[in-house]
């Protein structure tokens, strides 16, 4: 039997499947498609500090192996999250980490002082600076080395819990926000959110969006997640989730070999909600298989050419 | 709710680009709720199209489920495709059901348009002799026949069948009761105008909506379809947008907005 | 029949069907497969100073719905071009754009001027300061507003032909790198050229691109080139080439929706050299049937909502 | 060269995993030239995998062109899936060719590893009785007969079948002449071995080589394969690497490098 664990700063993860942040619900939505138990963690939709109805329809729309989503970060509101979620997570064996999204430092700060001045078993927070469908989604934070590093140091002081910062792909260069997140204090980083895109019906000539730009995810965008987590594996010392077009446990290995230390699975759960223990039962033969011992001696080791 | 590989027993056109599609699926059937319900399809493992296509169940039969489904893009094309004995993998049933159908006092005026026909005819199969006024733009579009006698109206916009204009023409040839409940499902525009005539006529209507769907089972919060509820706050969840695949895809009179 | 004629400064083009830089070689390389004539222009492969070999194998792989290509601006250098194309080029009713590469200001003025010393019918040029791939292809210009402006201007100088700046969606604000060119004086951009992109083989763990990082184009970056255009729209005055995954008219429609008053098709053509004529001909017949007149007063016609 | 769209005549799997396929394509075969030559291959109209797949021809007869093919991936696999009666895309005839096995003077050593023999044995079939050696991993990728008196020596690494080894042990069996000439196509280690081999007994070689393809036809520059010969400038082009779709995919003696 191959080890799956994974460490991020003091905390072991039994394995490395996550779901992302926005494509699993509060983890609670599906208990007849999936064991939420066998799952490394599940990162829970962004929440902000009042509730969001989200963006007006068209939210979605498919494209070439991929899907635009501008949802707008609709969420119960951290209050919510408080009195509902965090009892449910209570006598949950899966390991929850909470996404915050906010519109100002404030509003992250007030968010996270919430749910810390409770007790619960949260294991970590994602911090959402790169949603790229709403002013409120953190994206002048994301694209601000300045602004991301006091945002991560204003939260570190907060928190003795995981910080994970979420960084965007669409910027000149991810690595330098992953530096600031470093030196901010982040524990980890997670890489990517998603990449700007547009759809238009040639027909009717309307966006297929309603806010006219959304969030490209899927396997389209596969090449660009492993991109920027090795530009940043690089650059940083702290351990990189990555995500982005992950469906099966092969694009897991390569997400490792790029230097990711564990993975998020999203747009994949639309399709088939379970997609993650099949992902983990296929990735558990695969090192099986291979004779690799330990997922994380994968880390990367990706072999360049020249 | 079940993801069962399921195999096509048959898979036939039925008019011009309609075709109706049989499959053994025993875990959905067992589940399933009654006429309104969904299934979410994926005809093939590659991932050139992400997203499974919602597609209404027709009938529910023993282990038999069936869809009635148009030709519109990639994933429609692939299933007309398929021959009996292949497989395609199904997520369901999902989403809630058209009411009181089943009930004796209630008159069901079935209406359906386009490809909304599907679960229109489901809940016609268990009715019985029910007002049922199906519409479409020309005459091959339509598999069944105009036969008022058995309270049965087709509609063609170009009058090559039947009545000639869309389905609000033969409403004119139906008289609505206070126990009249219309069951509607077809694109927009017709619901829209057939929610205004039931609350201008003062009686119930049921709307089966359509959205545009990333999961069909409550995930991706993409199918939002608005409230017509006066009461949203500015800081709410839930109230202004209702998810169709979960609180849907049947809604009740002005339940919602549409345009 | 619908008018397919499009204007970019004082040039018009019989129609808005190009072929994009690096995907048609000099454009006489496959006459039985494909009609130049038909085109509405030809960029040509990007030309430097010197000959180059460019990089080494594996140059190229493909990925969902699209490909990396680490090409490397292997070309035959400006002598040659001007030498050994030009003259062809004199024999060819099709407009000829010659797309130039550099590493420093130095190299794009001198290529530029060597042109323009000779004559020649080429009717224009774009100007690659965006290929991801060498550190000569101009990228250290393509993510800088200053840069980018300055080497505008300077190139301005040297010809009335037209000038068209080449642009990059690696880059936090596009537009920003849009108006510069505008103030530079270009008559138009292009947009897009490749997405920075990363393919790992899993089994053999190694980069499937023998520089590491490559160039993601095809159908999975047109949702970014979409955006890109539609964001460059509202901020310049001049015409906006379109660019990425363009396969089919449905594809141009959606373009000139964006705000494009023309395209360029690159992946596609090594799936069919002859797909262009193919678009051309499904274009005509679309605009045909929908009633519009002229292809041009598509251009930004989007509609979007709220 | 020609774009096509041709009818599969037959399609069968001819050893483990192993398939072959023949179309009916009258442009391609009419401009075909020899042994050595390939296709490049749509097999759908889906952009998933945006680019053609290029393939050896096996053989060409009246109308009639063939491929072998492994299943590797999505592609080989959805060939595999197609009947006879289906249509595919096809570009072609690509590349050079292998050239003097067909002068009287020369012998032929033909050598075939892998997927690498449909090249192979496109040229055996117009031999006079030439020596073949067709090197696979286990009996059941063969679908010849080790014949070592007609001159077929088939080899298997783990010694199920014919000679156990690569096709290097096969080589010992066989006397060469300054007339020989090797034919080879395969894996790039045995082809690498093999140039080696011919260059230490001074013997020429043709090799066909393969390389990661985007268009075929020379647009796209990904195809190179470097070139052996010493005196490649600085400040060259096309002296360094050779593109495998328009020079090859045939190269003789040293001509280019492996590895
Ligand atoms: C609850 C529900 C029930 C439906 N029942 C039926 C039915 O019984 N018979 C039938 O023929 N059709 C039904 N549809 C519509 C059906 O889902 C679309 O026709 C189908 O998705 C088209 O897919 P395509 O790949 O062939 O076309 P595409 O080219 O992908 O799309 C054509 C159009 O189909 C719609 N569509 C595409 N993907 C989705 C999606 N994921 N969710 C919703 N709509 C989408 C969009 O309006 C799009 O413009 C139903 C839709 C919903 C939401
Ligand atoms: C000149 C030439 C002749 C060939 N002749 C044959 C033949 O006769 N029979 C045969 O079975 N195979 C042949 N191949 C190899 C064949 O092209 C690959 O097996 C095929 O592309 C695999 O596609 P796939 O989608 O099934 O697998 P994938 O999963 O896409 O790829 C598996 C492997 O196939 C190779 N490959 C994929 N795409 C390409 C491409 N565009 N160009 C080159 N290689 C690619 C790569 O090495 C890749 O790792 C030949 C290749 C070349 C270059
Ligand atoms: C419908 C949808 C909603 C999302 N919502 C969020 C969110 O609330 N917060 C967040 O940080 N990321 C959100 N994301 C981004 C994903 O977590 C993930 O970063 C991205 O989709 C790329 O991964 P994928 O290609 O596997 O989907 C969302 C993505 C999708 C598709
Ligand atoms: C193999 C290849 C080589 C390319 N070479 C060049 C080049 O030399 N100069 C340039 O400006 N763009 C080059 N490009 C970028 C294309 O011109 C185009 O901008 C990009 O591929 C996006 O369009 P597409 O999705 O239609 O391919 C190249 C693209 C590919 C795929
Ligand atoms: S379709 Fe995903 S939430 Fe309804
Ligand atoms: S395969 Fe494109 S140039 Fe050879």
């Amino acid at each position: 039997m191959a080890d799956l664990s994974v460490k991020i700063s003091n905390t072991i993860f039994k394995n490395p499947i996550f779901v992302a942040s926005g494509t699993f619900g509060y983890g609670t939505e599906n208990p007849e498609l999936v064991d939420v138990s066998k799952l490394g963690a599940i990162v829970t939709k962004s929440i902000t500090l009042n509730p969001r109805e989200g963006n007006p329809p068209p939210r979605i729309v498919e494209t070439h192996s991929g899907m635009i989503n501008s949802i707008g970060l609709a969420n119960i509101g951290v209050e919510k999250y408080i009195s509902d979620m965090l009892p449910v997570y209570e006598n949950m064996d899966t390991p929850i980490i909470m996404n915050i999204a906010g519109s100002s430092m404030r509003e992250y700060i007030d968010v996270m002082k919430k749910v810390e001045d409770v007790s619960s078993n949260i294991v970590g927070y994602e911090i959402n600076i790169s949603c790229p469908n709403v002013k409120e989604g953190g994206m002048e934070f994301g694209v601000d080395c300045d602004m991301t590093e006091k945002l991560t140091s204003e939260l570190r002081k907060l928190t003795d819990r995981l910080l994970i910062m979420k960084l965007s792909p669409n910027v000149t260069d991810i690595s330098a926000i992953a530096i600031s997140s470093e030196n901010g204090g982040a524990d980890a980083v997670s890489a990517i959110n998603t990449v700007v895109g547009m759809s238009i019906n040639h027909s009717s000539q309307f966006s297929n969006i309603y806010t006219t730009f959304g969030g490209l995810s899927g396997p389209a965008i596969k090449p660009v997640g492993l991109a920027c987590v090795h530009k940043v594996y690089h650059r940083v010392n702290i351990p990189i989730i990555g995500i982005g077009g992950i469906v099966n446990s092969d694009d897991v290995i390569e997400y490792f070999l790029a230097g990711s230390c564990s993975v998020q699975v999203g747009t994949a759960n639309f399709r088939n909600p379970g997609i993650t223990e099949i992902i983990l039962h296929d990735l558990n033969n695969y090192l099986n298989e291979k004779h690799i011992d330990s997922i994380s001696s994968l880390i990367g080791r990706v072999k360049t050419h020249g | 709710m079940n993801i069962e590989n399921v195999t096509i027993s048959s898979n036939k056109e039925i008019a011009m680009n309609l075709w109706r599609m049989s499959m053994n699926a025993p875990k959905i059937a067992a589940a399933y709720m009654g006429p309104g319900q969904f299934i979410n399809i994926l005809p093939n493992n590659n991932w050139e199209h992400p997203i499974r296509r919602p597609m209404s169940i027709a009938s529910v039969n023993g282990n038999n489920v069936e869809i009635i489904y148009k030709i519109f893009g990639d994933i429609t094309d692939q299933l007309s495709r398929k021959n009996s004995g292949d497989t395609i993998n199904i997520l369901g049933p999902l989403g809630n059901v058209f009411t009181e159908w089943d009930n004796k006092d209630v008159e069901p005026i079935l209406i359906g348009g386009g490809v909304g026909l599907a679960p229109i005819l489901n809940v016609y199969e268990s009715c019985r002799n029910p007002f049922m006024i199906i519409g479409a733009k020309t005459a091959s579009e339509h598999f069944m026949k105009h036969d008022p006698k058995n309270n049965i109206y087709l509609t063609t916009d170009d009058g090559s069948l039947g009545i000639a204009g869309n389905v609000m023409k033969a409403m004119d040839e139906i008289v609505l009761h206070e126990n009249s409940i219309i069951y509607a499902c077809g694109p927009e525009p017709m619901l829209h105008v057939l929610q205004k005539h039931a609350a201008n006529k003062n009686i119930r209507i049921q709307l089966s909506v359509e959205s545009y769907m990333g999961c069909g089972v409550g995930l991706c919060q993409g199918c939002v379809i608005e409230r017509q509820n006066g009461h949203v706050q500015e800081h709410s969840y839930h109230e202004k947008y209702s998810l169709v695949c979960l609180d849907g895809p049947v809604y009740k009179n002005s339940e919602v907005t549409f345009g």
